[in-house]
């Protein structure tokens, strides 16, 4: 019986915890950024890089002395694990930490209903990783996107495999996410376009490891080419490790996603030779440079493949704050669409979509590392 | 407390410290590059600490030293106890109900998305507990009915533009159906044969949602779903939608409520305690086994179509295995059976994580850890139902 | 490659049975632990598929550590092993004593949950000490097999089958043939009775974990070899799969973990080879229920007292 | 029996509970080395709790339980087996699906010596040569008198100096309980104390030399056999007269 005084009381503490979120004191006047990422589940990899981009993106901007009118710049990271429904959860916590912009997410399930919530609220959003075209074609006014998306990634794979490999014959696999399955489905189309025969496409289930069955098929079609698209790197590390085992000859193509230090490392042998499309970083810029010992120097591990958007995404924010003097949304989107900065991935310019534009290139990886070997821009090898 | 049991204690302490510290040691020690004891130990210092620190507090309490404490906190729960006792029941619940409805009133966002939560679990809760509390039915695979009842809000409003109201019942009635059709080939089963079958119904749920382009867009989910509308008024705040939820949860309770005081909630009852006496006292078990999960499954129904008119968003990402898990957690956690339980159990596994988000990494290790402790110190859980459990408590 | 069609046909299917085989062997290795704890305290431990992750992670470790210090690279897989095996039996001593024994008297849902809660303890812990990066096995070890045609069979499969064959028959005779393994069936027939002849059940049960623990340590450390990484979260799909295969074997049952085991895998695979790839696991989960809706108590019928309250 | 000899078994104002309940309220009884002694009384007089509390299988909450004059309350049930106190508990719960063999070796689990082990295993195939037969068969397959023979000789291949008997012409024909208690004799001429619990009053007591009435939860009368056997208000609550 005493118990609903239990309940009662478990309310009112919930409310007063929940209340006291809200109400902050403002001392000085805060740049408040948020990041969302999946910090824990099977994305973890990827959304630990996110935020350590983000992270680094900040302390360069203190180091340059920081954004005027600000005494500080603060960044509020939420897990999203990959879950809508968290998503939104993190993003109403963001809101509630009073951010003025959000880095993230990760996946495309996340970043497109987590965006509806941060638009009821007139929040910027920079994704560094979602692709998929529903990012900003729901005419969202402040969301950006930093990297490329799956309907240009897919042709510009296409157009290597024909002008460059030349593949007659192609076996597609993906893991059945909104983004592996979005760019397979894109190849898929393009290739048959380009007169390439699609011998099968096939899925595996994320969580799998065991993909002996799906690649005894592709033994048994031999394409010239075998096209993974995976949701993440270590996966894609495990198709071509089982794949060379059993003594598959195709060529190996992959995607952004697979493009991370992690395939070669857990790979090996078995990843050499094959191709990755992703945005062209050019490494031997300053940018990149500088950010690279920055993130070495602080993150003390190596950049994966978001991490550069991510710096970039976060980078382009602050110094529209900065060209604006305030972070009235409209104010800094006008910025952030006159905006054209180098960043550590590329030239940064946002069009009237959000989008800046896909400039993927093909890389290959040899002596366990990603060389650039093809621009889809210019058709000209490196 | 005797010396002796204390150097009992002591010694079983002492002896886990140790073994956490073999357990932990090859996971942070050993590398390529050498062995490597400081990161090992200055953890293992932390928990070691911890763990002397709270022994000893416990030594003291158990030596009565800190009854200056505890005795006038006593005097005032009993206190408090009283004038509970005194009170009608209703004024409890409708102060219980003021708040939730003031709630929004004085919360932000934030909190607003949390109740929201809660209150879409305590359905959730409450219909997984006739199926589990109830009738003794084990389900592990409970989310695919709320699944079943997203999707279909969503692809009525998708494809025919039905309004939520319309589709609130739809979805209930397509779930109960789901519900029927898992429960039919189960019920021949008993307890844990049932638990994998209904986890792999759950998963089987899932793979289609995640597989069946042509129906569900698969992985891609469905987007642009309505919210709900009243009069041709668009709620599209997030405390309006709090009010819908909580409509929809105290229609739950009152359902529940009533359910588990009739004629077929004692029915249910008879089946948990001995299935083969209820059958033998003329209580159509095949059929009532199979309304359990029927109604079951109807609230589930109700709780996902207000998720997908609440996200405007569904994906099969939302309706895993491990949310099956949690659901059940709450059930098990609050009190199996019990109402009010229900309802602090997930009030507790969501809150948790939530003011665990501070911890940030290491959210979901507390959140475990929690779990297991909670499950120790009340394993009836925290607000047992009085008809549940009573050959457990005899063994107390 | 295309003129002989027959042959790619039956070489191929030859092949899906080998890769079936291979994948039944790890899922009854998983299979058995869940299947020897359900047999003594009638629990599903969820947190067993996270001892299969971390005996794959101490793989890992204890190899790289192992060869940077010259080991010849066999000599260091066998020393894994063993010392992996050793350690998760530790660490599900613990788990058990620490979040099991006390809940001996409770209701059976409040141990799962229990179990539950662990499960995601250690998931987590595993995430915190050994980072959310995959981990890459040597593959150098595992590397090289034999080829006849489009049929492949690499050592390594060779030596999951092995090792899998050569645990069942240890397991086999230690249940069967030894004085604990008499009290280890004692203890799941009757804990009071087994007391009463002077079993110490506690410690019999202890027992239990550790070599359920050690089975699913060595199947992780094969999991990591053959397949080329482990994650912290990779126990979780596995363990599903692999209790899977306990029920419908005949829980409690060892050579029912094993036919399940390899019934699961070999459904998967070809499933997968033969219909669809995304379909494949509902394909597992039909067959499951399909044979529990005619056996209800699996395919070699269930090892438990009935009489059990 | 002369109070000097001190007794091999002795409860001192005994209580436990389930829960809440309490089972027994306060027992107290004696067993010498050497004799049978009988605990009758009515279902749900504590009888087999008795029983189960001396094994500790149900711990005692007040009271002494002296084996040999050492007290026991607090030694884990699992080593009394080897003190030489052996139980066969109501319903005899053998192990359904071990072999009759491997019962037997349950019971000689925590001895060590190989050829003693050896000859006690003869001892009791000659006690109960149905069982010597039946070795190999999985114990659940027997009948219930031969199952109540496995466990009487499950119990006996620990060598005990004690056993308790719970019930053992439960569900048995008349046949098969007269030579149940002509062997529980032989086992007791053998020197084997035994502590006899039965319902059926009349064949305990001619088997024993002393009993104890027990009525819910309490002692309610404590004799030498052969006078509670005359005893009238005896005769008419459990000897059906």
């Amino acid at each position: 019986m005493k118990r609903l005084l239990a309940l009662i009381a478990a309310l009112a503490v919930m409310t007063l915890v929940l209340t006291g979120c809200g109400e902050e004191e403002k001392a000085g006047k805060v740049l408040r950024i948020g990041t969302m990422s999946p910090l824990t589940g099977p994305y973890a990899a990827d959304g630990n890089d996110i935020r350590q981009g983000a992270e680094i993106a900040v302390e360069v901007m203190k180091e340059q002395g920081g954004v005027e009118g600000y005494t500080d710049i603060q960044l509020f990271s939420q897990d999203t694990a990959c879950d809508p429904k968290q998503a939104v959860a993190a993003a109403n916590k963001l809101i509630n930490e009073k951010v003025t912009a959000v880095v993230g997410a990760y996946c495309s399930s996340s970043t497109i209903p987590s965006s509806e919530t941060l638009a009821e609220e007139n929040i910027v959003m920079l994704t560094p990783a979602s692709t998929s075209p529903q990012v900003t074609e729901r005419g969202l006014p402040y969301m950006f996107r930093t990297c490329g998306r799956d309907d240009h990634q897919a042709p510009a794979a296409v157009k290597f495999m024909k002008d460059v490999a030349d593949v007659k014959t192609l076996f597609i696999v993906d893991d059945k996410t909104t983004y592996s399955q979005g760019l397979a489905d894109g190849v898929s189309i393009a290739a048959k376009a380009a007169g390439i025969e699609v011998l099968e496409h096939d899925h595996v289930n994320q969580g799998d490891k065991d993909y002996s069955a799906v690649l005894t098929k592709v033994k048994a079609a031999n394409p010239d080419m075998f096209y993974i698209s995976l949701q993440n790197s270590a996966t894609g590390a495990l198709m071509v490790i089982q794949a060379r085992r059993m003594g598959i000859n195709a060529t190996f193509m992959g995607q952004d996603a697979v493009y991370h230090p992690n395939l070669i490392e857990i790979g090996k042998n078995a990843a050499e030779g094959m191709f990755c499309t992703f945005g062209a970083i050019d490494k031997d810029a300053p940018a990149f440079k500088n950010f690279l010992s920055k993130y070495k120097a602080i993150a003390n591990n190596e950049p994966g493949a978001y991490s550069a958007y991510s710096f970039d995404s976060t980078m382009a924010y602050m110094l529209a704050v900065k060209a604006a003097g305030s972070t009235d949304p409209a104010k800094v989107r006008a910025e952030l669409m006159k905006l054209d900065f180098v960043g550590a991935s590329k030239n940064v310019v946002y069009d009237e979509k959000g989008d800046s534009g896909s400039n993927y290139t093909v890389y290959q990886i040899k002596d366990g590392k990603f060389v650039p070997y093809w621009n889809s821009l210019t058709g000209d090898k490196y | 407390m005797t010396t002796q049991e204390s150097k009992k204690l002591w010694l079983s302490c002492g002896v886990g410290l140790i073994w956490f510290l073999i357990i932990l040691w090859p996971l942070l020690g050993i590398t390529p590059e050498g062995l490597e004891f400081g990161k090992t130990f200055k953890v293992f210092g932390y928990v070691a600490v911890g763990v002397v620190i709270l022994m000893l507090f416990y030594q003291v309490q158990q030596a009565g030293k800190l009854n200056f404490v505890g005795t006038p906190l006593k005097a005032t729960s009993v206190g408090i106890g009283k004038i509970y006792e005194i009170t009608p029941r209703w004024i409890l619940l409708g102060i219980v109900l003021a708040l939730a409805i003031a709630f929004p009133l004085v919360t932000g966002r934030y909190a607003h998305d949390v109740s929201i939560s809660v209150l879409i679990y305590i359905c959730l809760g409450l219909g997984l507990n006739i199926v589990v509390g109830l009738a003794g039915l084990l389900d592990l695979g409970y989310i695919a009915f709320y699944g079943v009842g997203a999707y279909t809000y969503a692809l009525m409003s998708l494809h025919f533009g039905l309004s939520f109201w319309l589709c609130l019942p739809i979805a209930g009635v397509t779930a109960a159906i789901a519900g029927c059709i898992i429960g039919y080939p189960t019920l021949r089963m008993r307890g844990d044969y049932l638990a994998i079958v209904t986890l792999g119904f759950g998963e089987i749920v899932r793979l289609i949602l995640n597989n069946w382009m042509g129906l569900t867009n698969g992985p891609n989910g469905i987007m642009g779903i309505l919210r709900p509308e009243i009069f041709g008024f668009q709620l599209n705040k997030l405390w309006m939608l709090y009010y819908v939820i909580l409509g929809i949860a105290v229609f739950t309770i009152l359902a529940v409520y009533r359910l588990n005081f009739s004629r077929i909630g004692r029915a249910w009852e008879a089946i948990r305690e001995d299935e083969t006496a209820a059958e033998l006292m003329g209580v159509n078990t095949f059929l009532l086994k199979l309304l359990a999960y029927a109604m079951g499954a109807t609230f589930a129904g109700f709780a996902g179509a207000f998720f997908a008119a609440r996200m405007r968003f569904v994906g099969p990402e939302s309706f895993s295995f491990l949310e099956s898990a949690m659901v059940l957690a709450m059930v098990v956690l609050g009190g199996m059976g019990s109402i009010p339980g229900v309802i602090l159990g997930v009030l507790a596994l969501v809150a948790l994580p939530e003011v665990f988000r501070e911890f940030e990494l290491y959210r979901m290790l507390v959140f475990g850890g929690v779990m297991t402790l909670m499950m120790l110190i009340r394993p009836a859980g925290i607000w047992p139902a009085k008809r549940v459990g009573r050959r457990s408590e005899e063994a107390d | 490659m295309r003129g002989s069609e027959h042959w790619i046909h039956m070489e191929f299917f030859i092949q899906q049975l080998i890769n079936g085989i291979t994948l039944g062997g790890v899922y009854a290795l998983i299979a058995l632990g869940y299947t020897m704890v359900y047999g003594i305290i009638q629990l599903i431990n969820f947190a067993h598929g996270e001892f299969f992750a971390a005996g794959g992670y101490m793989g890992v470790i204890l190899i790289s550590w192992l060869a940077s210090q010259g080991l010849h690279p066999y000599a260091c897989l066998a020393l894994a092993l063993a010392l992996s095996m050793g350690y998760c039996a530790l660490l599900a001593m613990a788990v058990e004593r620490l979040a099991y024994k006390p809940l001996r008297e409770a209701s059976r849902l409040a141990v799962l949950l229990s179990a539950l809660g662990m499960s995601i303890f250690l998931q987590n812990g595993l995430m915190l000490t050994q980072g959310v990066y995959d981990k890459g096995y040597p593959t150098e070890i595992t590397s090289g097999g034999f080829e006849w045609g489009l049929v492949s069979v690499s050592y390594m499969q060779i030596f999951i089958v092995g090792l899998t064959a050569t645990l069942l028959v240890g397991l086999n005779i230690l249940v069967f043939k030894t004085r604990i393994g008499r009290a280890m069936r004692a203890t799941s027939q009757d804990k009071v009775m087994s007391a009463l002849v002077g079993i110490n059940s506690n410690r019999i049960i202890s027992i239990t974990f550790a070599i359920g623990a050690g089975l699913a340590a060595a199947a992780g450390i094969m999991v990591g070899l053959y397949y080329g990484s482990v994650n912290y979260s990779m126990g979780f799909v596995p363990g599903i799969k692999a209790f899977a295969a306990a029920v419908l074997g005949g829980i409690g049952n060892i050579t029912g973990a094993l036919i399940g085991g390899l019934i699961i895998g070999m459904v998967e695979i070809f499933a997968a080879g033969y219909i669809s790839g995304e379909y494949k696991d509902v394909f597992a989960f039909i067959i499951l229920i399909g044979v529990l809706y005619f056996r209800p108590s699996g395919i070699m019928g269930e090892n438990i007292d009935d009489t059990r309250v | 029996m002369a109070d000097n000899i001190t007794p091999i078994l002795e409860l001192k104002n005994v209580v436990s509970a389930y829960g809440r309940i309490k089972a027994l309220k306060g027992i107290s009884l004696k067993v010498f080395p050497g004799e049978i002694v009988t605990i009758i009384g009515a279902n749900g007089a504590g009888k087999s709790t008795t029983l189960m509390t001396i094994c500790n299988i149900i711990t005692a909450v007040e009271g002494d339980i002296l084996y040999k004059g050492e007290r026991i309350n607090n030694i884990a049930s699992d080593i009394l087996p080897s003190m030489g106190l052996c139980q066969v508990p109501e319903g005899r719960r053998i192990f359904p699906r071990l072999t009759v063999m491997e019962n037997l070796d349950m019971g000689a689990f925590f001895r060590k010596d190989a050829a003693d082990i050896k000859h006690d295993l003869e001892r009791v195939f000659e006690l109960f040569p149905k069982l010597r037969e039946r070795r190999k068969q999985l114990g659940g397959t027997l009948s219930g008198g031969e199952q109540q023979m496995l466990a009487m000789g499950r119990a006996l291949m620990s060598s005990p100096k004690v056993l308790l008997l719970d019930e053992p012409s439960m569900g048995l024909a008349p046949l098969l309980v007269k030579q149940i208690f002509d062997i529980i004799r032989m086992i007791n001429s053998q020197g084997v104390t035994v502590v006899l619990v039965e319902q059926n009053a009349n064949l305990a007591l001619q088997c024993a030399q002393r009993g104890y009435v027990l009525e819910t939860g309490t002692v309610v009368m404590e004799d030498e056999a052969d006078k509670l056997l005359t005893n009238p208000d005896i005769r008419k609550a459990y000897l059906g007269e």
